[in-house]
């Protein structure tokens, strides 16, 4: 569904990511680990049009994205879920939520899924006329999926949902990240907190300084001694 | 108190003239994020068209109000698109010089057409007096003051209410967020460049029956809407809205109590006051440092 | 469009500076600002000289000499200085006429002092002008004192008369914008009816920019003012009148230092009915009776048959005046050096009445022509007549301002 | 045009022959001779005309050139600059008028009160960016403006001053033209060379410095607002003096000529078009726009009213679109290229480094400690009762994952933070604990710091970056420039130290990040994850470089996510998770510690590896 091939990008001429490849089949969860500056945020950058990439293809559902305009490529289903929530602080959570809609080839059915998302996130329901800028750090998140869930992905790209947030509330985040899989949406999960991503992944790619390092299932990486390694240098 | 009362009348009718022109200012900075300098020249622009459209068709100005909002729309929106966008991501001074080159050009070119008469649109009636309760108001000061409410009115309902209105809102605040849930902010940026244009075009349907136009009107109206906007604290219409009251008020009551040639002097006073010991304006709703 | 042509070309040719004009030709420079924010009135000045060059030049010139005008164009005083020494040096002219703007006339004038070039002023109506000493500095126009008095004077002469009351019993105010020319006039207006003794009540300084004077009328309104002076431009004339109107402020009279009270466009943006009564000093208008001012009906046909237009208004009549006598004291000088010619203008003797604007000729040590006076006029049925003194008015002095 | 060349550069052997050494630079006698044109022309061409033009040339480009030490090097667009033209102005002529003091003394009681007017404008005015300090400049300059005008019994309202015309150089006005030029072009002389000078000095990189990144610059102890002070005091003396000579050229001033917003707007012009920031720039700005402009007003000016304004306006919009560089920003480097390609280039020979500062101490002795930091955004608690101390002569690593607030702590202990509440303590060179108030206050104490977003002077060179650092413990620029090198050589930044940092890529811009630090000697280093983005064997250089900085006596506190590097740099590790410190102790041990695996990886992974 989505094939990333030989992916190099980066910001003026520093180079973040290189040769990068990794793919997404439908239906699949698939996750990407990897330490602070690895370049995760840059690849999920460059999958949405944020980055151009100065070489390397991104084919999504066949047709090549890379270079196109971001508002195309929300338009073809493949919604971002941005690291650090990014809301429009001084929006309400209603319209923070509506944003989400916002692309022609989402309008249709928003209102069902305006309904679907309140049941999923009981909380945003009770808040939804409160500034979202005022919301606690796990409500803003929740929020976040909200808006992204109401784009009507084909593709979720989620970028670290558990950052910065109470180990209580990391717990949550990744049960509400478990249903949004069940419920069949084909889901790339960008995470550092490694276990629970891996847990929930069909496949995984471990990432190191823009470079993919190893590529797994979930399960076989879970196992593999050089997760532990990578991330207490033990 | 008599003369109290009506200069404070006179300074709400006056502010509510500031507020529509400095809506539009904060428009184009609250999401463009340029201080346009040729602000007043929008304006300009507007009243020589209002008094062509006057001597040509004889529309009456009111009337050319609805050719003048569509006209500075697309003016504000090609400025956007082939001056402001390019300079987007070059240093901000670079953004300031053109719009004061456009300045420039502008008022010459104003100066070339049009020579240094100075022309007035004839506009029967709306210059009556209207007495109420022995202090006096003009129709077209009713107007401009029912006008700017609705302005306002109706720009909140079209940000507040509609999804296009969401998407400017959204880009303001975060861009990068904002083009992730598909809104091409750079369509976004010439529609609100053209909006707040597009307030200018109503300012000079309004205010062409009240003053002569002339290649230089612009720049008396201008730095009064700069203060106006930065009293209003940068990014809010409702701000600019009660600035305006403010200066106009304060242009009132100072002309009258201190002396009329200082009370120049009494808002830029106010101003930079503002900008150094409040850049979030009175009322908080933005910040001036950023 | 003819007139641009030539006009770019005597510019071109200006900037050419060629040596291979006729050497018998008198040159002089022509200082105005033809172009920014003053080039209405500026030209409009500039027309005056140029009518009467062409006359002298039909007439056979200056004792036979041809007059060749090189034009300086000067937007501010800078521009000024750089123009005057063009003039003075490039152009080697032998005198400079100019220059409508006070400001333009002040930084321009010193140079020519430094330079010994004489300098003509024939609009210009700052004071310090011809009161720095300088020795090559005329002025045939009234100055601002001049303005400022007859003004003062019009309110005990002409206005309190008509209104059959005593002068001393009418609440007078002075308004004015605070550049140079409404600073200046109001400076001497006020000492004039401290020295008469009038009941001045308010002095109002405000900006020509101002968008809103209804702070200056309520003040007005609240001192209730019988008598108003106003020394303004076009815009503030404008807002005055409407807003007086408005704000339901009917003083007596209102009156006006030239500016923006001598122009239509003023009249025509206020309403011919606002403006209905509204008196004017200034320069000699086109309406004024032909027996006092010899030569102005024939001037306005001049001015017609080579613009197209009637004149926009009285600066190109004082500058044509101007520039005649001392075109007349330049062949009447042994020489064009600047001691000759000094020799000659102090001789000039014209009496009143003789001239096109009515005005007199006779310079004082300072250069200052003691016998130009402002008339006073009015507006009457959307026309600008000149009412006071007698011998020049051709319509009778009316009281109350706006139409009933 | 950018000249890069200074006096100071020549070997001490002889006055004389440095003098000829440096006049035997292409650069400098190419520049030389261009502006001895501007003496040379109007002598030449021996009219009043063309010496006025010159004379105007002079003004302005003097003008526009000390509007540029505030607006280019200092980037703070000032649109009023001509209130202090006017002051200086104002200022002589009264002097004149009332105590018959002569201009040549005059126009310095002017220049005083330019420098006084300009502090009490732009101390408050500096907190204020971009377009909202141009807009505070122009409310100040028209409120002067209405202020001449009103108390006219002062300054003569608008009806202006008239400078008495007495002749002779004791009260700078000539018949004879000429003497105008010579003093104009004195002056002008005169401001490129302080502009030259602060361009080359530790200044004119301490402003670029502040103008590019504000948090950086402090973080190498500049403090922003004393060197902007600086710029715009230095800038409005120089600015009042040409006013003064204007005035005594022109010999009669007005409020609205003097405080023209026009002018204000036209100098700042000729700096951009020039090129903004470039010594050279507003001069060739001037050069260009004036003639042009003079002779635009002539053949358009006469034919139709406005016509050259337009024409003005139109080519402003198109520069800022063509060449946002200006002239010299566009075209410099070519034309220098050309340039020192003539005869008689010479390079400077390298110097010898300064000694380094000596740091004193006994090791383990505390040199740093916080108190119970925490710090609050809104709601969010990002540190929270944060205690900790860092020994002389440790490596102390501060690991935890994104957000935990590692961050925000070294923002505490730089000075770039104030805690909501608690202390941070630092231990100066004789022992004492101390506060400081300001970020570059941090800096000049010893606490030297890097930025986990690498934060370079983009358009200055490696070497350049590394200057900035220099200029805390060295004033002359050699100086600076030989300890410089000595950085890039110790973190390998040799062989790309004459390349725009902006063009770098992210492992030597980590590099460049530390080697600036390193240039500010600091007693403390602390290093916010220089590691990132750098391939294995850069990072196990990195790692050699820090032990190599310990052992000159430096202590070292360092957040990294590169755990295997850290594990093996550090001596001591402290653990934060949610603001709070949750371990600390030995690397070894404290990596088995249960919360330490939880916050890592997550609780369900301990459970289920059993740990």
């Amino acid at each position: 569904m989505l094939k990333v091939s030989n992916v190099t990008a980066g910001y003026g001429r520093t180079v973040i990511l290189q040769d990068v490849s990794i793919e997404v089949g439908r239906g699949e969860v698939v996750t990407i680990i990897g330490a602070n500056g690895a370049g995760k945020t840059t690849l999920l950058r460059a999958i949405s049009g944020l980055v151009k990439p100065s070489a390397g293809r991104i084919t999504f559902d066949g047709t090549d994205i890379a270079g196109m305009a971001p508002a195309d490529i929300v338009g073809r289903g493949l919604i971002q879920v941005p690291e650090a929530r990014q809301l429009f602080p001084v929006m309400s959570v209603r319209d923070n939520v509506l944003m989400g809609a916002y692309h022609p080839a989402a309008r249709a059915g928003a209102d069902r899924r305006f309904a679907e998302v309140l049941d999923l996130f009981p909380r945003i329901g009770e808040r939804l006329d409160q500034l979202a800028g005022s919301l606690s750090g796990g409500e803003q998140q929740m929020v976040a999926i909200a808006r992204g869930l109401m784009a009507n992905p084909k593709l979720l790209m989620l970028d670290e949902p558990s950052l910065g947030l109470a180990p209580i509330i990391v717990q949550q985040m990744f049960g509400i990240v478990d249903r949004i899989c069940e419920m069949g949406t084909t889901v790339l999960l960008v995470e550092q907190k490694a276990f629970h991503a891996l847990k929930i992944a069909h496949r995984a790619y471990v990432i190191e300084n823009g470079r993919i390092a190893i590529e797994n299932t979930g399960a076989g990486l879970l196992a593999d001694p050089h997760i532990k390694t990578a991330y207490l240098g033990i | 108190m008599d003369v109290l009362v009506q200069l404070i009348l006179n300074g709400i009718m006056l502010g509510s003239m500031y507020a529509i022109i400095s809506v539009g200012l904060t428009l184009i900075f609250g999401i463009v994020r340029v201080v346009n300098f040729a602000h007043g020249e929008f304006l300009m622009v507007g009243m020589y068209a209002v008094y062509l459209l006057s001597l040509h068709l004889g529309l009456h100005p009111y009337v050319s109000a609805v050719p003048m909002v569509l006209m500075l729309f697309a003016v504000g929106a090609l400025v956007q698109r082939f001056i402001i966008q390019p300079l987007l991501g070059a240093d901000e001074h670079i953004q300031i010089f053109a719009t004061v080159g456009l300045s420039t050009a502008l008022i010459n070119l104003a100066l070339l057409v049009f020579g240094a008469d100075l022309y007035s649109v004839q506009a029967p009636g709306v210059r009556q007096p209207l007495s109420i309760g022995g202090y006096t108001v003009l129709h077209a000061q009713v107007v401009m003051l029912a006008s700017a409410l609705v302005l306002v009115a109706g720009l909140h309902l079209f940000m507040q209410r509609t999804p296009l209105g969401r998407a400017i809102r959204a880009t303001a605040q975060n861009r990068n967020a904002a083009q992730l849930m598909g809104v091409r902010v750079d369509r976004i940026y010439v529609i609100a460049f053209g909006l707040g244009a597009a307030c200018v075009g109503l300012a000079s349907a309004l205010i062409s029956p009240l003053f002569p136009v002339t290649p230089t009107i612009g720049t008396y109206f201008v730095l009064t809407a700069f203060v106006v906007v930065v009293l209003g604290g940068m990014r809010s219409m409702y701000g600019a809205f009660l600035g305006a009251m403010i200066i106009g008020i304060v242009d009132s009551l100072s002309g009258y109590y201190i002396a009329p040639d200082l009370k120049e002097v009494v808002y830029f006073a106010i101003f930079i006051l503002i900008l150094i010991f409040k850049p979030t304006g009175l009322f908080g709703f933005g910040r001036g440092t950023e | 469009m003819k007139v641009l042509i030539k006009a770019a070309l005597a510019a071109g040719l200006a900037l050419s500076a060629a040596p291979s004009f006729a050497q018998d030709a008198v040159r002089i420079g022509a200082l105005y600002p033809f172009s920014g924010g003053l080039a209405l009135l500026g030209d409009e000045s500039f027309r005056g000289l140029e009518l009467a060059i062409e006359e002298r030049n039909a007439a056979g010139g200056l004792n036979g000499r041809k007059i060749e005008m090189v034009r300086g164009d000067a937007v501010d005083p800078n521009q000024a200085v750089g123009e005057a020494r063009r003039l003075t040096s490039v152009d080697k002219v032998s005198v400079i006429f100019g220059t409508y703007s006070s400001s333009l006339s002040l930084a321009a004038t010193q140079v020519a002092e430094l330079a010994g070039v004489p300098y003509f002023e024939l609009g210009a109506i700052s004071d310090p002008i011809t009161e720095r000493g300088f020795k090559n500095v005329y002025r045939t126009n009234p100055t601002a004192r001049i303005f400022a008095n007859r003004m003062v004077d019009a309110v005990a002469e002409a206005v309190a008369p008509a209104l059959g009351t005593d002068a001393k019993s009418l609440k007078v105010a002075i308004i004015h914008e605070d550049s140079l020319y409404g600073q200046t006039v109001a400076g001497y207006q006020q000492a004039r009816a401290k020295e008469v003794g009038l009941n001045l009540v308010e002095t109002l300084p405000y900006s020509a920019k101002s968008v809103d004077l209804t702070p200056v009328i309520l003040r007005l309104k609240s001192a209730g003012a019988d008598v108003v002076l106003q020394t303004s431009y076009q815009n503030d004339t404008v807002l005055f009148f409407r807003q007086m109107k408005e704000q339901g402020f009917k003083p007596k009279a209102v009156m006006g230092a030239g500016g923006g009270y001598s122009l239509r466009d003023t009249m025509q943006a206020v309403g011919p009915e606002n403006m209905e009564g509204a008196l004017n000093v200034d320069f000699t208008q086109y309406r004024t009776n032909p027996k006092a001012a010899p030569g102005i009906e024939e001037f306005v046909k001049k001015y017609e048959a080579k613009y197209g237009t009637a004149p926009r208004s009285g600066h190109s009549l004082a500058n044509y005046m101007g520039a005649k006598v001392l075109l007349d004291a330049m062949a009447a000088a042994k020489d064009l050096t600047a001691p000759a010619i000094r020799e000659a203008v102090m001789a000039v003797d014209v009496t009143e009445g003789t001239t096109a604007t009515g005005w007199g000729a006779k310079f004082n040590e300072a250069g200052q022509n003691e016998r130009a006076t402002p008339f006073l006029m009015q507006w009457q049925g959307g026309e600008l007549v000149t009412v006071f003194p007698a011998d020049a008015a051709v319509a009778e002095i009316k009281t109350g301002i706006g139409a009933e | 045009m950018t000249v890069r060349v200074s006096l100071s550069e020549a070997p001490p052997a002889g006055r004389l022959a440095a003098l000829m050494a440096w006049l035997g630079n292409p650069r400098v006698y190419t520049s030389l001779a261009a502006l001895s044109l501007i003496l040379v022309i109007p002598i030449v061409v021996d009219s009043p005309f063309i010496v006025h033009v010159f004379v105007t040339i002079c003004v302005f480009a003097g003008l526009s050139t000390a509007w540029n030490i505030v607006g280019g090097y200092a980037g703070q667009l000032s649109l009023g600059h001509m209130v202090f033209y006017g002051i200086g102005a104002y200022t002589t002529a009264l002097l004149i008028q009332h105590f018959g003091l002569t201009p040549w003394l005059g126009m310095w009681v002017g220049a005083a009160v330019s420098v006084a007017v300009s502090v009490f404008i732009g101390y408050p005015c500096f907190r204020l960016r971009g377009p909202f300090f141009a807009l505070a400049t122009i409310a100040f300059l028209e409120v002067v403006r209405l202020l001449a005008i009103h108390f006219h019994g002062f300054t003569g309202g608008s009806a202006g001053l008239i400078v008495p015309l007495k002749l002779g150089w004791a009260w700078m006005i000539f018949q004879d033209k000429i003497n105008y030029l010579y003093i104009a072009f004195g002056l002008l002389l005169a401001t490129l060379a302080v502009s030259y000078a602060i361009r080359t000095s530790r200044l004119g990189y301490c402003l670029t410095a502040v103008r590019e990144r504000e948090d950086a610059a402090s973080a190498a102890g500049i403090s922003n607002t004393d060197v902007k002070l600086k710029a715009v005091m230095i800038s409005a003396g120089l600015t009042s003096l040409f006013g003064s000579f204007h005035a005594m050229y022109l010999t009669f001033l007005e409020p609205e000529t003097m405080f023209s917003l026009a002018n204000s707007v036209s100098i700042a012009m000729f700096a951009l078009i020039g090129g903004l920031g470039t010594v050279a720039g507003p001069l060739l700005g001037t050069v260009l726009v004036v003639p042009i402009a003079e002779l635009a007003r002539g053949w358009l000016g006469a034919s139709a009213n406005g016509l050259h304004g337009f024409v003005y306006g139109v080519v402003l919009v198109l520069i800022t679109l063509t060449l946002p560089g200006g002239l010299a920003g566009t075209f410099g480097p070519r034309v220098t290229a050309l340039i020192d390609r003539l005869p008689g280039r010479r390079v400077a020979p390298d110097r010898e480094a300064p000694a380094l500062r000596h740091i004193e101490g006994t090791p383990g002795e505390p040199v740093l400690e916080t108190r119970d930091l925490v710090m609050k955004f809104g709601g969010l608690t990002a540190t929270d009762h944060v205690s900790i101390t860092l020994r002389r002569g440790e490596i102390l690593g501060v690991i935890g994952p994104n957000g935990a607030g590692k961050t925000t702590l070294f923002n505490q202990i730089s000075g770039f933070l104030k805690p909501t509440s608690g202390t941070v303590v630092i231990y100066d060179a004789e022992g004492r604990p101390v506060t400081p108030a300001r970020a570059d206050e941090y800096a000049r104490l010893g606490v030297g710091r890097t930025f986990q977003i690498v934060q370079p002077f983009g358009k200055l060179t490696v070497i350049e970056n590394i200057m900035i650092g220099a200029f805390m413990r060295h004033t002359s620029v050699d100086d600076a420039r030989a300890a410089a090198l000595r950085i890039a050589r110790l973190v390998g930044l040799l062989h790309v130290k004459d390349v725009e940092a902006r063009n770098l890529p992210i492992g030597d811009l980590k590099r460049l990040e530390v080697a600036r630090t390193l240039a500010t000697e600091p007693s403390i280093l602390l290093l916010d994850e220089v590691m990132a983005g750098q391939n294995q064997t850069d990072t196990q250089k990195m790692v050699e470089l820090i032990r190599t900085i310990r052992d000159t006596g430096v202590t070292v506190i360092a957040i990294e996510h590169n755990m295997q590097a850290i594990m093996s740099l550090s001596d001591r590790i402290v653990v934060i998770d949610s603001g709070k410190v949750i371990a600390q102790g030995d690397p070894r041990e404290v990596v088995r510690n249960r919360r330490v695996i939880e916050a890592y990886l997550g609780e369900d992974f301990v459970d289920a590896q059993g740990l």
